[in-house]
């Protein structure tokens, strides 16, 4: 740690042993991320190293000596019959798809509930945007799945008679498209909360002096509020990113992966071939790749956006 | 409805040793079986959200009372139950002294997951076989419980089983004189003349979603009737890429996209009971016991106006309904197996199954003596019990391969693509038929 | 003072809005997107409202009654289930004290990775995100065993403790990256005020930081709250959360429409009583927040 | 370039009941390309003044007018204006050389490489060429305070508006950007509000001073027009430095009497005072003589309290003998004068150069006598707000 | 209340192969109760020394000690000083008296009652007894700037660091603050570091100046040692104001070629002059005497270029008649002395009053002559580094 880890405590100038309270204090940067590292620990390390293990077997057992071992033909099997580059595609299609949608609009809305004068006005919308984050995935797949029903679903049946336009079978026939715009109605909240935080934290003489420099709206969004709030920015996208990467309930809930294999995320690749497909070892194999893959582009992401451009 | 049933619940003495019990005890008593060796004991049961689990839950202090055995239930609905029970076997947890099984009992055999019942029921202390008449049970139903086939040992004990049968709407069928139909041909006719005429009612609907409870399932009883068979020759071939399975794939693919509702590809068999029960299909192929009860119960609209047949069958074809069971089992590791074979045999006897389907709603017995009982057939109506019995007689349930899960779900996937378009029908049973013969041939 | 033309700008020469007019127009655009995004928002969940509030059978009737005579049936059923009450107070129980500690451990950690230079940080980084990386699919079997060799299966501290880990790597990233928009110079004057470092964090800098940490605060107990996988495969009876609950109204027979929309309401109240209770908190930071003028 | 107009501007920070009222019914013209220095207390508003102009800060009442056009209704962007902030406000993502730029590339089509040169002579004057790519987290108090003047002057705008811009500079530097300013403000002839407290910018750079009290307009002049002929008793203390010494006294015929000394009016003193019987009289320190004996009428004995030594200069803090009162005052001496603390000389003021103001509302009734009267002699008549002061 | 030692300090911000050198190398000894007054450029490296004391900034090399404990490794808390920062870092979420009260809270243990008398009293010493419970961000500069002062002040640390805690006042306000400030630090004792640009402050607050240029020592003396001692060009040019004026010469016998004009040498600054060929020559401008004729010799010929006006005394810029270049030097005369622009008169400077400079290290040669010469020689050695400065 840095220099400024410097016990600061005048310990030899009292003498003796240093207090509980200098204790604290002198190792605080300690004290403060022991819990965490102690947590994640305990969190990451298992789990990940029972997923490789599982991934290099044959049969799933706890008993190591017990366990054949059979390389990596878990892989060949995840990628031949186990449909995983297809599942990565769609996964990547959506992640990109929903995390623009998604922080676009988080953003725009953020932006504009913060600029409402009136504070009541203000406190309603942003409890009311908040809110789709709070239903539950099954509530959100089931009741998805009724309104979207092209036969007794409330919204086709909205866009048929009030629209000149028929209703696409949702399900069937833009299956991803209605993925995407679903994860949207129900995670844009979560970039609207962090975005309106993070704009509440840019102090107002910046805006004022980019307003007195003639930037025009947009701008003084673009080249001074954003790079100001970029640590946020940049932590809720990723953070989204990555969710995004491993969403399932609801997608599963909705479309169980289909029509075919049209929306078969990776999550939903790896519970099918554990839970349904009963194979374990595939699926530990689809989960270390996907791992492995999403470090990777965290990494990437991190590295070029955020010790590039965010953190230094 | 039977509101509030609940998720997860600890099923001790809901009507408690006070009260009456729902089947007098000496029912039991008779049996030569020492009901009362684990005294004290308890024993958890996994189950899946199923009317079943209703209709027995109000008997169970009967149970404990024989017994001494407290029942404990964990009821969820099928897909999370399935995780969660994958998760207690394949670690040994062995959290459920009974479980129900469906089709990956094969699998779970094969796994050591499993234990099979012979031993039990060759203990004296715990079976008489007298008394429990392992004969009433329909062939089918002891047939999937040895593994359809795939094994001469008891893996578990059915509990529950599902015919399919033929819904149609009485009032349009009249209106456009139309006759129930018997073979695919006229079955697809009746779907067309409905289609047509009618604004707002598809023609028909049925399953599309893949699974291997949902389209597959459907679409089997139309292969065997056409004279095909899942493994013509198993583990080598498949049968999927047989003329008879395309045909059948064909005509069902057909069907559900000329006169079915609009992604239909996507329905599931609730979404298929809830395009019925709203009078927005003709006719639909589906499981008797399971739709009756919803089609004619107040949820539907169209209760006084629907009828059942037998499923219909191709022209020239033998007639051999699909037909599914629930059975329930018990782990390796479980701790309490000697107790989870009591309570099967308990929840599977003669006097449980009669008490269950005259006293509750149920309709789903293993037991043909059970649909042979005159107050039954008055409570559900003497033409369903009728249909039904004659179709469970002739059910011909799918066999389940160790893999079936496999390349089942890969199977139901193709099938999904053909109905909703994708590929052809004939296309795609080759590419499951390759699939499945692939998964074996490693 | 001659009156004067005030609508022409004369450095632009082109004829511009009178301010009031520009703003009145600027705020109804901005209440007009506003409302159309709630409405958008507003709708399902009007939807799942008046399902629960409508008599078993007519959830799913098309045309739909706009207006309709709605019953409490839905909402008497579930209260009078013993087992959704406590399921629901469980999971209130356990999801807030999984808050409290995830805020607890996480927040000082992500000051910590915000101030000091750390070893490889972006390793450092990389990893605790890595713990939100696998699907919780991929790793809830790996957890049931934890679970059942320190006998935290089917316990709250369990829950509680998994419902930190879900959370953990959230509140250490937001956080930091909260912490990096305060100034340094804010503890430097409270440390030079003889506060100790503990104490410029805790009455310094974490007022600041308000807005960031109630805002995960929310985030973090929406995704407790909604957790469903863990709960399912690490409870059975004592610490059942109330997802789990909503499940039984999918029978394999049928779905109880009302029941499922009553109870899906019914979880969503708490969010939202939590997220009136702190709403306040939320644009309380360094400034007055941005207000975006024009 | 453009004149501005205040007309009846008021600003209230806060709830009507307990308001803050930082800005009082202020009207003012300024001329196109007038340099325009505002002077005050802090807290008199002279930056909420400021940023009413520049359409940060919407006024509760009146109306600023830009060129012939009322701006009440723009904002900063539409009205063109540049501006200083008190706080620098810099940007703290941007490098040096991109805050200076932001202001050109946001109002102008410049093309990239004559926003570069421009910054770049701009960054050079200020002398902080070299650290265009700093960020301003890495750059001094004064070095961060030119980077916010900087970012201003690049600019062409309609009004400049800073806000002691030169606070934070040290005297050399501050006369070496005093020059700059004002030699780019007559090239370039921008109109151009000021806020300084610093006496000599204040005397020097403005062609008019605006003095500010709690928000009101004191007065508004030339700066030798407010050292000589302050309007009231606030101004005359405000403006000059040390600042003028004030003695409370009580007209008795033609003297005043004072604590410690009495003072005999002159005829012209006579005439001005009138009926009243209480006034206060003002001298600077600059004005006063010391001798060993009471060479003049008028003469004060005092008693030496303090010398602070200021190299070319020295103030002497004083104390009339027969005073009943420690208040002290100041006068201003050669530096190289020798005298020493506790000694007891005689003070002695011209009694042209004295200023009478009314004891109850501070206005000025008596100005000082002024040889270059007519060359300070307002063109016009002067904007004079006389009100109580303090 | 400690002494305070610096020991070869430097620090260097950034990588080692482009770091910029804040502080380099700088050794100072300061008393237990002194008040040493910084001053020197902007980025001349006084905040960083502060903060290098302070203990918020880590030297790269050197020691710091207070009292007799080295404090290299200790925090600001245990090292016990109370700073005013120079941007104020207010705390913006606590109201004034929560700011000013965070100290005293964190660092003794009086009571509520107590924390709370301290307070007020010195809030209204600072004039904001009324704004105690507004928050930082409703207040102005000055304001803010009076806040964080009183942060300081309320508490009872070992050391005082100000960091121009008064650039954001008015004159008026200054000179009371700077008052309070010495009482305060009179009564009670504690060893203060005060860092200005004011030269009034710079040349009556401390006991002694500490100046500085590109972070190295300049100079360490009594504000008049600095004064009319100046170790150097550098500090010759930087304390007064209007800086002194400089003219480069060659050395011809006993005569200076300067552009414009010819000085003769006298006997004195001949033999400081020894060998050298080139010196420079200072003088300050209010040594100059300004005449219609060239009444003595070395009088110069200039030309009046500009006159500014500042009430008591006007700034005169003078280019020599015969000079080649355009530059100016500045005279200081009577305010009401009468003179245009344009004339043409003679400059004098008196030759005691001539400093003679190095013209390649900067240092000085020779000073001035100075009758209480007796009064500012110091009484040990004087600190003075002398290296080439500009
Ligand atoms: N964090 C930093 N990183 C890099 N350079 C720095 C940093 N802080 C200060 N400096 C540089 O160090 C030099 C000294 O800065 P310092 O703040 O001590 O100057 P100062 O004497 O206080 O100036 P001023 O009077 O303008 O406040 C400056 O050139 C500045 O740019
Ligand atoms: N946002 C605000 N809310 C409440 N009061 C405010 C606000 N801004 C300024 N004030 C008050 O208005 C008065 C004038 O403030 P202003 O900043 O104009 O003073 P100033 O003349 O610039 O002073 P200084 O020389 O100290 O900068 C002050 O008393 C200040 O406390
Ligand atoms: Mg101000
Ligand atoms: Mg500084």
């Amino acid at each position: 740690m840095s220099t400024q880890t410097k016990a600061e405590t005048a310990a030899d100038e009292k003498g003796g042993f240093p207090s509980l309270r200098d204790i604290w204090n002198d190792y605080l940067p300690y004290w403060f991320v022991a819990p965490m590292v102690l947590v994640m620990v305990m969190i990451t390390f298992f789990p990940g190293a029972y997923d490789l293990y599982l991934s290099l077997i044959e049969e799933p057992t706890f008993n190591v000596l017990e366990a054949e071992f059979v390389g990596l033909s878990n892989y060949v099997t995840a990628f031949t019959r186990g449909g995983a580059l297809h599942s990565f595609v769609v996964t990547i299609t959506v992640v990109a798809s929903a995390l623009v949608l998604e922080s676009v609009l988080g953003f725009f809305l953020a932006a504009l509930v913060a600029g409402v004068k009136s504070e009541r006005a203000k406190s309603f919308y942003r409890v009311l945007f908040i809110v789709p984050m709070a239903v539950a995935p099954v509530s959100m797949a089931t009741i998805g799945r009724i309104m979207l029903n092209s036969e007794v679903g409330i919204i086709p049946y909205m866009i048929n008679t009030w629209t000149p336009f028929a209703a696409p079978a949702f399900l069937s026939e833009i299956p991803l498209l209605t993925v995407i715009l679903l994860d949207t109605w129900n995670w844009t909240p979560f970039m609207f909360i962090i975005f309106y935080a993070g704009l509440s934290s840019v102090p107002d003489t910046l805006v004022e002096a980019s307003r007195v420099d003639g930037a025009p709206l947009w701008r003084r969004y673009v080249h001074v509020i954003i790079p100001y709030m970029k640590p946020v920015v940049f932590v809720a996208t990723l953070i989204r990113m990555i969710d995004l990467f491993r969403t399932f309930g609801v997608v599963y809930g909705l479309t169980q992966g289909g029509p075919g294999t049209a929306t078969q995320l990776v999550s939903i690749n790896i519970y099918e071939q554990m839970f349904i497909n009963n194979q374990p070892g595939v699926a530990a194999a689809i989960a270390v790749v996907y791992l492995v893959l999403v470090i990777a582009v965290c990494n990437v992401v991190i590295a070029k956006v955020g010790f590039e451009g965010v953190w230094d | 409805t039977r509101g509030g049933s609940s998720g997860t619940s600890t099923g001790t003495g809901e009507s408690g040793s006070s009260g009456e019990l729902a089947i007098p005890l000496s029912e039991y008593q008779g049996a030569d079986i020492e009901w009362k060796q684990f005294e004290g004991s308890k024993i958890n049961i996994g189950a899946v959200q199923h009317p079943w689990v209703d209709a027995i839950k109000p008997a169970v202090p009967v149970f404990e009372e024989l017994t001494g055995i407290d029942v404990v239930w964990n009821v969820l609905p099928e897909q999370q139950f399935r995780t969660k029970r994958q998760t207690d076997v394949s670690t040994g947890a062995g959290q459920f002294d009974v479980f129900f099984m469906d089709q990956v009992i094969n699998q779970f055999r094969s796994e050591g997951w499993l234990q099979t019942l012979d031993k039990y029921f060759n203990d004296s202390s715990l079976y008489d076989e007298n008394w429990w008449k392992p004969n009433d049970l329909f062939e089918s139903s002891r047939w999937q419980a040895h593994g359809g086939g795939y094994t001469d040992k008891w893996t578990g004990i059915p509990i529950t089983t599902e015919v399919q049968t033929q819904f149609y709407r009485k009032d349009l069928y009249e209106k456009h004189g139309l006759e129930v139909a018997e073979t695919l041909e006229q079955h697809r006719q009746n779907a067309k003349t409905i289609h047509e005429n009618e604004s707002d009612v598809a023609g028909t609907a049925g399953r599309g979603q893949k699974g291997y409870g949902m389209n597959i399932y459907i679409l089997n009883t139309f292969i065997r009737e056409n004279g095909a068979k899942l493994w013509t020759k198993f583990p080598k071939d498949s049968g999927l890429d047989t003329q008879g399975v395309i045909d059948a794939a064909t005509w069902y693919t057909n069907l559900l996209r000329d006169y079915g509702p609009e992604g239909a590809s996507t329905q599931t068999w609730s979404d298929v009971l809830t395009t019925m029960q709203e009078g927005r299909a003709g006719h639909i192929v589906a499981d008797a016991n399971l739709f009756w009860p919803g089609l004619t119960g107040e949820d539907s609209q169209v209760a006084d106006s629907v009828g059942i047949a037998k499923a219909p069958k191709p022209a020239d074809g033998t007639f051999g309904p699909n037909a599914y069971n629930w059975q329930i089992s018990t782990s390796k590791n479980a701790k309490n197996s000697k107790q989870g074979f009591l309570f099967m045999l308990w929840a599977s006897s003669q006097p449980t199954n009669t008490w269950m389907h005259l006293e509750n709603d149920a309709a789903f017995s293993v037991r043909q003596s059970v649909w042979e009982n005159d107050e039954f057939r008055s409570r559900v109506g003497e033409n369903f019990a009728q249909v039904t019995l004659e179709s469970l007689k002739e059910a011909q349930p799918d066999p389940f391969d160790r893999k079936y899960p496999q390349w089942g779900q890969r199977y139901s996937e193709e099938l999904q693509r053909a109905i909703a378009g994708e590929k052809s029908p004939e296309a795609a049973m080759k590419k499951a038929a390759k699939i499945a013969e692939d998964i074996y041939s490693e | 003072m001659a009156t004067r033309d005030g609508n022409v700008d004369p450095t632009t020469g082109s004829q511009r809005l009178d301010k009031d007019t520009r703003e009145t127009v600027v705020r109804a655009a901005r209440h007009g997107i506003l409302l159309l995004w709630s409405l958008v928002v507003l709708f399902p969940l009007y939807w799942l409202a008046s399902m629960s509030l409508k008599p078993p059978g007519e959830a799913n009737q098309l045309p739909p009654d706009w207006i309709f005579l709605p019953t409490v049936y839905n909402y008497i059923q579930l209260a009078q289930s013993g087992e959704f009450l406590t399921a629901f107070a469980n999971s209130v129980l356990m999801v807030s004290a999984s808050v409290i500690l995830v805020l607890l451990i996480g927040v000082p950690a992500a000051y910590v990775l915000s101030r000091y230079d750390i070893p490889m940080e972006r390793d450092v980084l990389v990893w605790i995100l890595s713990s939100r990386m696998l699907p919780p699919i991929a790793v809830v079997i790996p957890f049931f065993v934890i679970f059942q060799s320190f006998n935290l299966f089917d316990t709250r501290i369990g829950m509680v403790l998994m419902y930190v880990s879900i959370n953990l790597s959230l509140v250490v990233w937001v956080m930091k990256a909260f912490f990096d928009g305060i100034p340094e110079t804010l503890e430097e004057a409270a440390r030079v005020d003889g506060a100790t470092r503990f104490q410029g964090f805790r009455k310094v800098v974490l007022p600041a930081a308000k807005p960031g940490i109630f805002s995960v605060a929310i985030i973090s107990f929406i995704f407790a709250w909604i957790e469903l996988l863990f709960g399912l495969v690490l409870t059975s009876f004592k610490a059942v959360p109330v997802t789990l609950f909503v499940y039984s109204f999918i029978g394999s027979r049928s779905i109880e429409w009302g029941m499922l929309a009553a109870a899906s309401m019914a979880m969503i109240l708490p969010v939202v009583i939590f997220l009136i209770a702190v709403n306040k908190y939320l644009a309380a930071g360094l400034s007055f927040g941005v207000v975006i003028k024009e | 370039m453009a004149s501005i107009t205040l007309d009846d501007v008021t600003k209230r920070f806060g709830e009507s009941g307990d308001a803050v009222v930082a800005v009082d019914d202020v009207s003012l013209d300024i001329e196109d390309g007038e340099f325009v220095v505002f002077v005050g207390p802090s807290g008199s508003g002279k930056s909420t003044l400021m940023r009413i102009v520049a359409g940060l800060e919407t006024q509760s009442e009146g109306d600023v007018f830009i060129g012939d056009a009322l701006v009440n209704q723009l904002g900063p962007r539409a009205r063109d204006v540049a501006m200083v902030f008190q706080n620098y406000a810099l940007y703290p993502n941007m490098t040096v050389e991109e805050n200076m730029s932001f202001g050109l590339k946001m109002s102008t089509d410049l093309s990239e490489a004559e926003i570069e040169a421009q910054v770049t002579e701009a960054a050079e004057m200020m002398g902080i060429g070299n650290l265009l790519d700093n960020t301003p987290g890495e750059l001094s108090g004064g070095q961060q305070q030119r980077v916010a003047l900087g970012r201003a002057i690049v600019r062409d705008p309609n009004v400049f508006l800073m806000d002691e811009p030169l606070s934070n500079l040290d005297a050399k530097l501050r006369t070496t950007m005093r020059t700059e300013i004002n030699r780019l403000q007559n090239d370039l002839g921008v109109t151009t509000l000021y806020v300084t407290h610093d006496q000599t910018e204040a005397m020097t750079m403005g062609d008019r001073l605006v003095v500010l009290n709690y928000g009101e307009l004191q007065q508004v002049g030339t700066p030798l027009e407010c050292f000589y002929r302050p309007a009231n008793r606030f101004v005359a203390g405000f403006i000059g430095s040390p600042s003028m010494n004030f003695f409370e006294g009580d007209v008795d015929g033609d003297r005043l009497a004072c604590d410690g000394f009495e003072y005999e009016l002159s005829e012209r003193m006579r005439s001005n005072v009138g009926d009243r019987s209480a006034v206060t009289l003002g001298a600077r320190p600059e004005d006063f003589d010391l001798s060993e004996t009471p060479v003049k009428g008028n003469s004060v004995e005092v008693t030496v309290d303090v010398v602070e030594p200021m190299g070319s200069i020295s103030y002497v803090y004083l104390r009339p003998v027969d005073q009943s009162h420690e208040d002290t005052f100041v006068v201003e001496i050669d530096g190289k004068r020798p005298i020493s603390e506790g000694e007891q000389v005689y003070a002695y003021v011209e009694p042209t150069d004295v200023h009478l103001f009314d004891a109850n509302t501070g206005e000025t009734i008596h100005q000082r006598k002024l040889d270059l009267d007519a060359e300070i002699t307002p063109k016009e008549e002067s904007q004079s707000v006389s009100r109580s002061a303090e």
